[in-house]
């Protein structure tokens, strides 16, 4: 049968990708150990592992981010290695060395590459170094108009003049051509001035209409770094990423060569190994600029493994424990189209709040091609401590088209009542002329979701006759024939009609 | 059975009739054939659109979910008194009524037969639905003001009895 | 978005091909009509199809086999295509000349593709002009001891004597050469002389250890086959497949390309088009003998989708609609492995007698590569009258170690109670290392299987342990410190224990 | 309590102790502890491994599911009178036992003292949990066999009371 790579593995992470990570170890027959804070008692990451410890009270910095706690853990259940997941440690250098100290494999990058990229300065000092494409721009605020002239030139127009103390859109001003820069550079000073009280402005090229896409990179402990494609990841609230796609429409052959091989030059210079992404903006004209490197495994992993066939996460294992990329990962090719929706926990309809409070009726869509990333179930409590991310929605079809219709009918299928999640918002977004035909960029969400609406009427008129046949099923007088009648108390009779799965504790 | 809903501020109100496997809802003018599939899943059809709908009561809040659409219903009004259909002639058992308006399929007894409590009387089929309707009360039939194919409403009887003594 | 390929489908089965009928049509944004016999009114197929007629009584005759019923709910119902499925009518040329007849397309092979194949002998017949390889053997049955000389030193040695008349291993004899020939010939003439009052036999080819290998066909109306690879499924009990997967690990690239070749040249001869499935016996010198060919969707397909990412049922569609195979499907190749295993409802302790009953508790197993084809719920009622699969069990991964592993985890997650199902059995055989070292033939199972006991004594120990935990949870008395005492009626207090979804109806 | 199983002519006998979060079972030699998870699940422990067991009840018909070996049992006798562990003393107010095997945390009160009814007096820990013994009847704390840290069965009283007059 196949190598054991670890002896056990502790999963310090919680929800979705806790379970996520546990199903690569169990493939791999890994046992797993689980820690969950007193608030994730019966998660269903604590409940799907082989062994579970208490860890501290509910907020992160007692439990999730728990370093010294963690460590305890890893070595009073002999674990040999650990597993981040994404977020809460998963980029701190600090915990990576902490495992190597306790003599725990880390699994995930050197601390080093970890540190390196997660200081934006130094990391785009060393990608201009190994020739990755920054967005041009300056290095440092701009003296006089002859320096923000020469600069303009050298990016090219249109140009983004910013407030260094900047923010909201304050002092900011786009640049189309040199004739239109004097005049605004010194409203944009007069801008930053007002709003900041210093008028230090800098200036960088301006990107319309970008698209956000990033590379998958592999790199194992002998030196071979490979990339996976690119997923595009456009579609973004706030900076929040919430669908995600591979291929991208706007990725042809030769620009895939090129930016795959880019990824994997920026992830090279920081002798980097285990799972990473490399992200770019892409602007229309196919022009490309390394934004940041993320050392862990993404949340919007699955579509990579949906088209490439790859286990990101029992790659990052076996990595750890020493292994080589195999051939097979090496070899692998895009197939189909995968789509991936994040699930949150938030009220689409009501300025996205958060939303919390028990899931009553849970139910996953099933079917070809369709994958469901889940940390909940029916009876968990949402609260407002961690993630808002209940789950990821991930579909493959042979085509974007069929991927699209795919997803539609999985959101739609996909029920979570009890708490807001903003399935209807993503319909409407897939369903929508621009991202039909791919014009997905960084700005389609305010650009085509601000005036949306939701027609409420047919699911208040459905929902009303439903819950009336609930209630007057639930008489017991009223069965048979169309002339019996009777009275009750509707919310009292409705009380015994609680959905499914009491909890016999 | 007439219930009113609360949506935000919006009423929503809605007469029932329980029919075999279910029920028929009316809002408005709109007509819903709503068949009770599990607990908190219910299929609704209504003009020959088939839908599935979700929704779980709990402490007195009622959570929707149809096609993605979610929201949240109160119960404001459950109203017997006030009601179209056969329950609003519910106190008169000497008259037969069709639960719902529809086309009457067959005539069970003829006038001047001798009924019996819960005998059927007439099918009347409404939403491609037959619905049997049974007598209320021990009597005899005094007048039949339909015939099989005759469409009927819900305010005229469609057969008219003579009570037995109590 | 993509092209309407037809207005309606009406899928003419149910359960798990019904619902995998209708994931396809769903994808390709075709509304469907199920039908049902009054059995299956809250069926799974019935209650996901845009619109459901029932068709009759339950007995397949009267309802799914209703040829007349089928076409008139067909023409009723503004329908353009019909897709039968596999079983009941998918291999009747009868119903797809009706189709016709109807102006409804029928989504598979021609009538005359169908009868041909549906005719052992002429297929055979056919397959040997074609130069497809047959088992060699005699064409009737043998005159003389000259002509069994003859023809087994054609065949080869070991050949297999068989009662013409025969059945049950009587009047059958193995030869391992020419010596024993006479001897054997007599002895088994005197055995079907005695068993069947006609001492005729014949001769053929026997071969030890078969595999049974087949390969996934597809054609379209324009004359294109292609073949997809082949999946093995030599775990058979009483000449019932119960575990698939692909790729064979007896078939090496060379002979995956000949016996590939040999299949689309079968499918070619009788001018096939639609989804079939050409059938190999495989003896250990890598000879290779045309069985049948299957001229339906196989239960088996989707191990060859998981492997290739081709959608074998909307391929079908398309290709009934008359599109021609897309390059995508030309140019697909087989990545990882893919297991599937058939859920059957069976008491796999007591001689497999066909289990029925209310399914109490169903909760199907997730996680990245795991598929569920499934044509129940919690709640349905599971009859004697239909095909006892009650749904597929399919992983994928990497390789066939780690595919197995998946699968014994996806197994034991897998629940379903109140019938039987034989989930334990088919792990017994995944775990055996006959099946871990691939040494996979068609009597695997009366080998290696024979003897099994399944130690009850853990199950009957924890079970007894759930259970009266939740008996005396029950109990109002007895929650909180250990030193309280009650008495009550169990049985009476678990009544209102039973689980989930209750129906409201 | 102590339940008696049966499957196919096997007899299962069992002892079960309440415990915070679970019970503790015994058969034979056998201890497992059983935490309900949901309607239908168990997690149980014994002898450092965790299973997840799944099982149903119904029509006095009980299905179980241990890494799909199936199996059915009945319940043949629920016997309250023999019994292990402190379920055995259950009428002996005066005597407070352990609820199972294991190891004295902590004692809550001292010799001499008034005690409630109800009033938590000792934790035992057994298979790492910690369980909360109460008084079951007002009294005195006459004597105290055992001193934390002890291991402690279900045969000698851990504390012995003085009970209050009635």
């Amino acid at each position: 049968m196949s190598k054991k790579y670890f002896k056990k593995i502790l999963v310090a992470n919680r929800s979705e990708i806790a379970v996520r990570v546990m199903h690569a170890c169990r493939l791999l027959g890994i046992p797993t150990l689980a820690i969950y804070s007193t608030a994730d008692k019966n998660a269903v990451h604590a409940r799907m592992a082989d062994e579970a410890v208490e860890i501290g009270p509910p907020p992160p910095r007692e439990s999730y981010l728990a370093i010294d706690k963690i460590i305890k853990a890893a070595k009073d259940n002999g674990v040999d290695a650990i597993h981040p997941g994404y977020g809460f440690l998963a980029e701190n250098p600090a915990f990576a060395e902490a495992c190597d100290k306790a003599k725990i494999t880390f699994i995930g990058p050197s601390a080093d590459s970890m540190r390196l990229m997660g200081n934006k300065v130094e990391s785009r000092i060393k990608m201009a170094d190994a020739g990755v494409p920054l967005i041009p721009g300056m290095k440092r605020a701009g003296a006089s108009l002859e320096d923000f002239k020469k600069t303009a030139e050298e990016a090219g127009y249109p140009i983004l003049i910013k407030a260094a103390a900047g923010g909201g859109g304050k002092g900011m001003r786009v640049v189309q051509n040199q004739k239109e820069l004097k005049e605004s550079l010194e409203a944009a000073q007069r801008e930053a001035k007002n709003a900041f009280n210093d008028d230090t402005v800098y200036l960088e090229k301006y990107i319309e209409d970008p698209r956000h896409i990033e590379f998958q990179i592999l790199g194992d402990k002998h030196g071979n770094v490979i990339h996976l494609f690119e997923r595009e990841c456009s579609i973004q609230r706030r900076h929040q990423k919430i669908i995600e796609e591979t291929p991208s429409v706007a990725v042809t052959a030769d620009l895939r060569e090129m930016m795959g091989n880019a990824a994997v030059k920026a992830a090279k210079a920081c002798g980097y190994y285990s799972a990473g992404t490399v992200e770019f903006l892409l602007d229309k004209s196919g022009y490309y600029y390394f934004l940041e490197m993320n050392t862990r495994i993404q949340v919007e992993h699955p579509v990579t493994e949906m088209t490439t066939g790859v286990d990101l996460v029992a790659e990052q294992i076996k990595i750890a424990a020493g292994e080589k990329i195999p051939d097979y990962v090496k070899e692998s090719r895009q197939r189909g189209h995968a789509i991936e929706c994040r699930i949150y926990a938030e009220d689409a309809e009501n300025n996205f709040l958060p939303s919390s409070g028990e899931i009553l009726y849970y139910e996953e869509p099933t079917g070809p091609g369709i994958r469901v990333d889940s940390g909940v179930r029916q009876g968990t409590v949402v609260g407002v401590e961690y993630d808002p991310v209940l789950a990821k929605l991930i579909v493959h079809a042979p085509s974007r088209d069929l991927a699209i219709t795919k997803m539609i009918n999985a959101l739609k299928e996909y029920k979570i009542l009890g708490i807001k999640t903003s399935r209807r918002f993503m319909i409407d977004i897939l369903s929508h002329a621009d991202f039909k035909s791919g014009k997905t960029y960084t700005n389609f969400i305010p650009r085509n979701m601000s005036g949306r609406v939701v027609d409420t009427v047919p699911a208040m008129e459905l929902g009303a006759a439903a819950i009336s046949t609930a209630l007057i099923k639930q008489s017991p007088s009223t069965s048979g024939g169309g002339l019996k009648k009777t009275t009750f108390s509707p919310w009292t009779a409705i009380g015994s009609w609680e959905i499914g799965m009491r909890i016999t504790r | 059975m007439n219930y009113e809903f609360k949506y935000k501020d919006e009423k929503i109100e809605i007469g029932v009739a329980v029919i075999k496997d279910g029920t028929v809802v009316t809002i408005g003018d709109n007509l819903y054939k709503v068949n009770p599939l599990s607990a908190g899943k219910f299929l609704i059809e209504s003009n020959g659109i088939k839908k599935t709908v979700c929704c779980v009561v709990k402490d007195g809040r009622a959570f929707v979910d149809v096609d993605a659409v979610l929201l949240e219903l109160n119960l404001a009004v459950q109203d017997d008194s006030v009601s179209g259909g056969a329950d609003a002639h519910a106190g008169e058992k000497d008259k037969v009524f069709a639960p719902m308006p529809g086309k009457i399929v067959k005539l069970l007894v003829n006038e001047g037969d001798a009924v019996e409590e819960r005998q059927p009387l007439v099918i009347v089929e409404a939403m491609k639905m037959e619905n049997q309707v049974n007598s209320a009360a021990k009597g005899k039939v005094k007048k039949i003001n339909f015939k099989a194919g005759d469409q009927v409403g819900t305010e005229k009887p469609i057969i008219e009895l003579e009570l037995a003594e109590k």
